[in-house]
């Protein structure tokens, strides 16, 4: 059940210099409900690019990108985005972060236990009245979480959500955006420069090359749930990754 | 891994409270200080008392002054040897400072009535000036009402306009297009200039002066406001999009607290301006408040009365930014502290 | 609540209330304090307003064209304002000279042929003591424009600044000039006080009982209801002989009721002096021929347009009410 | 990894340029908009010319403006059509205020001197402002450079004094704690007090005047200066510190650049109050300066020549502003630009 | 040849409820001359609370640290010290921030070709004259290293340098950490959340756990020069620090 659509989309963007720079070129892929797509490759090759198309804040110069059959026009509620740095706004404490998406969509008689379930699941009871910069990092990321998920989006938008989290906080909300993909079964596309994290969390993996931003291969994930990172397997499908991005020799 | 300790929430916030003043009052308690201060009150109670005055003088009210400044260091100094609070805290910071303002009482006596180093006119023991005060105390009553309630307006009204107008410029670039090239222009005329045109504009003569109050706070505060939206991140107006916001409610909910912190500085800038036109607005038309007292006492160079009008005009402007402050402090309470 | 209290105003004061710019501390403004103390406006059916006064010409000028102001009492010096267009007419001279030109104790400036070459202050460019000054500087054969230099300084630091040396000689007011005079010892070089018609202040242009202070009235309220602006004129005539047989208690009026504040210089004595010097009475024929005076003599200090015509202006500035006795 | 690519330095410099450029000027060159602003000057000038006025108005200088005004555009016009550079971004977006600009002669000429809607001697037509800027051009020039002169030592001095005195107090806790509380004091009394004060201390009032004026601007620079050195993150002083910066390095090459931005905005806030003061302190000694001038044409109800001042005024205003702009640009070249 | 003995060191503070926290408790290790020690520990063990002591920023409640003998009492340039979040001067140009402490400490007559040696060295040719946010985060703190390092400390303190760069990036600045260390042999510290960056680099690891902030274990790494990180000894000693960590299994 295809749900989301890519076909031969092209972004072309303007450097300082007032140069062409073909951000993303011929990019093809689909995504079916219920998926878990990890996108990997080196910074710059576009990823965030991408996922703006998909979000519906950016338009393609080329191309088409289609939700349902839809042409996607403008952001929408119903494609939930996480953005790259954890944009929760430190004027609101976490429980408002999380519940402004549904203040704004239903009004003030939104669904308050529905706020409550999420700061139970992600893990931040006790700092609903805590501001962003009051929080760690990793929560603060499980709020932004919890604000789009509230939304029970039918697509959810992932920037390197973990980017900016030590290895350790990193892997606790890997298991959270686990336990809410299997939960609600939303779709989730996932950006990263992690290749342990694209592993552990996707069903396929969109492998992509920079300059232009290209799609090197799109690679199904073999590994069942439960997984584990220093399984054998886990450690043999991640050299697979790692060839594809010619990354592991080291000294130069 | 969410194993992080998890403070109560009223911990918490006691926590964050004595912590905010500790930083900020950091000199820390001493005896001896607090003993200083108290001998410098009473060195300049005996000084006024028993050096023969140059200049005639009632140094009653004085006295009485220095009583209670007395009074209440001997307070807040007991309490706070018993209990260690924010009074404690406070008090020790401030120790060594009422030491010096003790000083400074004597200096300023001995060096005016005392010994008329320098001299009337001109110059005034703080002495005369709170007999001044006590002297003409019902007309400085009903000139400091009704000036407050003066500028009152005016701020608040200024502060409004400010506030919209420098949203809108800030946020939409063709309405900034089409006002900022004008209102660059209009903010640069000096008040004074605006006088006559607001008399003939305005039907009365205490809307004329709202109008020159409020103009003065407008400018700084729209000028911020426009620095301050321009300065939230695409972020915020981004996620605000994917989260369904309407403009309406990307404009109250993210454009106005995040150009908040811009606004106070605004807000604060504007403050002086504005007490400044009080004095001057309060040439035309009024019959009674502190700029209205200024000026009549320059009618015939009554310095005491002009030192007195500006002394109660620095209590309430102290009492005006300090609750400027708590009211900036409860509102950008969302913020990091920097230290 | 308000209706009903203009209806009651309406009833006690036949022509309504005025707006009086008089509240500036200032002791010669005594025609206003008690016309309205001692109840001459309300005699003549006029509620008066007394409100603080701007000072500054330009927003006088302003608050009589928007009607916010009706009347006040003030100096010559308000002639380019009305060539200029300011809707304010003159309705007689109130009182003699205020205005004197002092210089330090020891300045080696004995008279107005000393000041050529010279630095004088004033408080402010077109004030009526640079006028002054410059009618006894061409009597005296001198050039106002060309033969001094005129610096500004707001009338309470005047003394200050030609104590300091900053300037020579100082154009000023009552009582700043009479407590100049008193307490640093100034001496006067030019008074346009000249009650007694004295010779010598004559030669330098100060007419005999020549006016200085004029009651001005708003060109609106003159042609909209002369009736009522000719009661204000009443009121201050009447206010102007009571003055001048009372000094003393005028002044006792203006220090109590806090018209003027008190200090240790401004006592009901000085106070009394000034107001007795300055001789208080409202002469509407006298004050006419003044102005026409003070027009001719202006215009060839180069103060007004080159191209004035003297009646015209005299026409535009002066209003004889024509009082019924 | 280090593949990435690199544009030559000049190229990379030019290229900021552009799109700073780009961005700040954003409305896009169109001939129909050029044409329209000229047939707008046109307008002007005929409207001018051939309906006849109610008031006497000598408008020679405002024929000559027009017709400068008309040539500039058709001069940058021109260019922009050729060269894809700044002046083309430039013109292009302003080329439909210039249009408004244009319409807004019209009207200002038809409601004053044309048809008197709205009448002398408070509202003039810009012809009659310039024709009185023409009469005393030779005053206004030596005003002009008078005012300037006392307006740039006065601000020199005011803004060198505020930068040390916020430094310090930002840097050391010990002189915040002893200075502040006066400085809090002296910086609330209002400038008209401050005026026989100065008289009093100064030996002449040219060094008054520049007291008022410095003491305007000190105030909000070191008010703001104290908040930047405050914002500094510390992580700046210890990498300073370990890096063997001693405590006099520290203060030029961290807390100064680290408060500059702060430092910036204290200064323009104090750009317009040194203005009005500028106008109040030539009250005290001047001889020639606009605020002079203002003064003698109020004292004379010649609204004409305020308003001359007034324009002249306006202009040094943007002068200096858009200078201060360029330097705080050059200044805080370090900066990410926000957008 | 011992350089740094750190001996029974304690760090208390107070939180922001006056209560004490023993933020490091009873530390103990030696350092020799060239050596590369990797720190490891979760989120607010006190890792950089101890990197501050070993400089001298701050000091212990308890206990001693010396360098040569001699106890640290104040920052000094021997200690270069890499901060957590680049702590670049954001005013000056990366040229200036490399050459900043040398003209601190020897005036302007200091070295200009050992400046242009590092700016080579850490391939920052070409933006000597960008200013920091002009560069990307990689550069950044290679720009940072370059700023100690050029002062030829003899202990170099890196507080996470690479934590907010991406996988690929940090690859990178690993890499260029090794090539200096190499050729200088300056001692280095490194503390960091990457147990594949600590294994990468160090030739000792010391493991620590949170509150109190202990050290667990020292380990000394068993790799030879040059290191592959998708080697099978890689892996298996990478097991081995894993499992002292109690990190791995992840489904919970
Ligand atoms: N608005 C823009 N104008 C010009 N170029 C842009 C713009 N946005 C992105 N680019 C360029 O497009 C390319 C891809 O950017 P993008 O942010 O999508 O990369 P990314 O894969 O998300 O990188 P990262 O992992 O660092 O976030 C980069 O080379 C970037 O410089
Ligand atoms: N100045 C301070 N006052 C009070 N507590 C502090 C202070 N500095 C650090 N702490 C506390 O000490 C503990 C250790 O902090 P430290 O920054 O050393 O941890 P870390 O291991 O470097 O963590 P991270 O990996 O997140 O950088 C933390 O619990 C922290 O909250
Ligand atoms: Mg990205
Ligand atoms: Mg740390």
């Amino acid at each position: 059940m295809v749900q989301l659509t890519v076909q031969n989309v092209n972004r072309v963007l303007h450097d300082n210099a007032g140069q062409r720079i073909n951000v993303l070129e011929d990019i093809n892929f689909n995504v079916n409900s219920g998926e878990f797509i990890s996108i990997i490759g080196p910074s710059g090759c576009g990823k965030t690019t991408l996922l703006r198309l998909i979000s519906g804040l950016d338009q393609p110069e080329e191309g088409q990108l289609t939700v349902d059959g839809k042409p996607i026009t403008h952001p929408d509620v119903s494609r939930g985005y996480v953005f790259q740095h954890g944009s929760l706004f430190p004027w609101e404490t976490i429980k408002e972060n999380i519940s402004s998406g549904l203040k704004a969509v239903y009004g003030r008689h939104y669904d308050k236990k529905l706020v409550d379930h999420y700061i139970d699941l992600m893990g931040l009871k006790g700092f609903e009245s805590a501001y962003p910069h009051q929080v760690s990092g990793g929560m603060a990321q499980r709020a932004a979480l919890a604000r789009s998920i509230v939304l029970r989006p039918e697509l959810l938008l992932l920037d390197e959500p973990m980017g900016a989290l030590d290895a350790f906080t990193r892997a606790d909300v890997q298991n959270v955006i686990q336990r809410v993909w299997k939960q609600t079964r939303t779709t989730m596309i996932l950006v990263t420069h992690d290749i342990d994290e694209a592993i552990y969390l996707g069903t396929r993996i969109i492998v992509m090359t920079p300059r232009p931003g290209r799609i090197k291969e799109i690679v199904t994930n073999p590994l069942t749930f439960p997984r584990d990172r220093t399984s054998d397997d886990f450690l043999k499908f991640r050299r697979t990754i790692q060839d594809k991005l010619n990354f592991g020799v080291t000294e130069n | 891994m969410l194993e992080t300790v998890t403070l109560s929430k009223k911990q918490r916030i006691k926590a964050v409270k004595q912590d905010k003043a500790e930083t900020k009052y950091w000199k820390p308690w001493r005896t001896t200080w607090n003993i200083l201060s108290l001998v410098a009150l009473m060195a300049a109670y005996a000084e006024n008392q028993f050096v023969p005055a140059q200049e005639l003088v009632n140094n009653g009210a004085y006295k009485w002054f220095l009583i209670a400044y007395f009074i209440y260091l001997v307070v807040v100094y007991a309490v706070g040897s018993v209990i260690h609070g924010r009074i404690r805290v406070y008090s020790g910071h401030f120790a060594q400072l009422n030491t010096i303002l003790g000083l400074l009482l004597v200096v300023q006596d001995l060096i005016t009535e005392k010994f008329a180093i320098i001299k009337l006119p001109f110059f005034v023991s703080f002495a005369q000036i709170l007999d001044q005060i006590k002297t003409d105390q019902k007309l400085l009553i009903a000139s400091t009402w009704s000036s407050l309630g003066l500028w009152l307006i005016s701020f608040v009204i200024g502060t409004l306009i400010g506030v919209i107008l420098g949203l809108f410029m800030g946020r939409y670039r063709q309405f900034n297009y089409w006002s900022f090239p004008f209102l660059k222009v209009i903010g640069i005329i000096p008040a004074a200039a605006w006088m006559p045109l607001t008399m003939v504009i305005f039907p009365t003569s205490y809307l004329a002066e709202i109008f020159l109050i409020a103009f003065a706070v407008w400018f700084p505060v729209a000028f911020m406001t426009i620095g301050g939206v321009q300065s939230i991140s695409t972020d915020y107006f981004e996620s605000a999009k994917t989260l369904g916001f309407s403009e309406f409610q990307i404009l109250r909910k993210v454009v106005i607290p995040g150009a908040l912190p811009n606004i106070f500085i605004g807000i604060f800038t504007a403050m002086g301006l504005s007490f400044t036109m009080l004095v001057i607005s309060e040439m035309i038309g009024a019959k009674v408040g502190l700029g209205w007292y200024i000026n009549w006492a320059k009618g015939v160079g009554n310095y005491t009365q002009v030192y007195a009008a500006i002394v109660i005009m620095a209590v309430l402007f102290s009492v005006i930014f300090s609750f400027l402050n708590k009211l900036q402090e409860y509102a950008l309470r969302w913020r990091k502290r920097s230290n | 609540g308000s209706n009903s209290a203009k209806q009651q105003v309406s009833k006690d004061y036949k022509y309504g209330s005025i707006t009086i710019p008089a509240k500036d501390g200032s002791v010669c403004n005594a025609p206003n304090y008690i016309a309205y103390e001692k109840g001459f406006f309300k005699k003549n059916g006029l509620k008066a307003n007394l409100v603080a006064n701007p000072r500054d010409i330009s927003d006088l000028e302003a608050g009589f064209a928007s009607g916010k102001y009706d009347a006040q009492n003030g100096d010559f010096q308000y002639l380019p304002a009305i060539q200029n267009g300011a809707q304010i007419k003159a309705a007689g001279g109130i009182h003699q000279g205020c205005i004197k030109l002092l210089v330090p104790k020891n300045s080696s400036i004995k008279n107005v042929k000393d000041l050529k070459g010279k630095t004088i202050g004033i408080p402010a460019q077109g004030s009526t003591p640079q006028y002054v000054t410059s009618i006894a500087l061409q009597h005296a054969g001198l050039d106002p424009k060309k033969d001094v230099s005129w610096k500004v300084f707001s009338t309470d630091l005047l003394a200050k600044a030609a104590q300091k040396g900053e300037v020579d000689a100082i154009g000023t007011v009552d009582p700043y000039a009479y407590q100049a005079q008193k307490q640093n010892g100034f001496k006067t070089i030019i008074d346009n006080n000249n009650y007694s018609g004295n010779k010598e202040m004559a030669k330098m242009g100060m007419k005999k009982k020549g006016s200085c202070c004029y009651l001005y009235i708003s060109n609106k309220l003159i042609q909209s209801n002369s009736k009522k602006a000719k009661a204000i004129v009443k009121s201050y005539q009447e206010a102007a002989s009571w003055i001048n047989k009372h000094p003393e208690e005028t002044a006792k009026i203006e220090l109590a009721k806090g018209y003027v504040s008190k200090t240790k210089f401004i006592n009901v004595a000085n106070v009394s002096q000034i107001i007795k010097d300055e001789h208080f009475n409202l002469n509407l024929s006298k004050g006419k021929s003044d102005l026409s005076y003070y027009i001719s003599q202006l215009k060839q200090a180069g103060y007004l347009k080159k191209d004035t015509k003297n009646a015209e202006l005299l026409k535009q500035a002066y209003w004889n009410p024509k009082l019924d006795n």
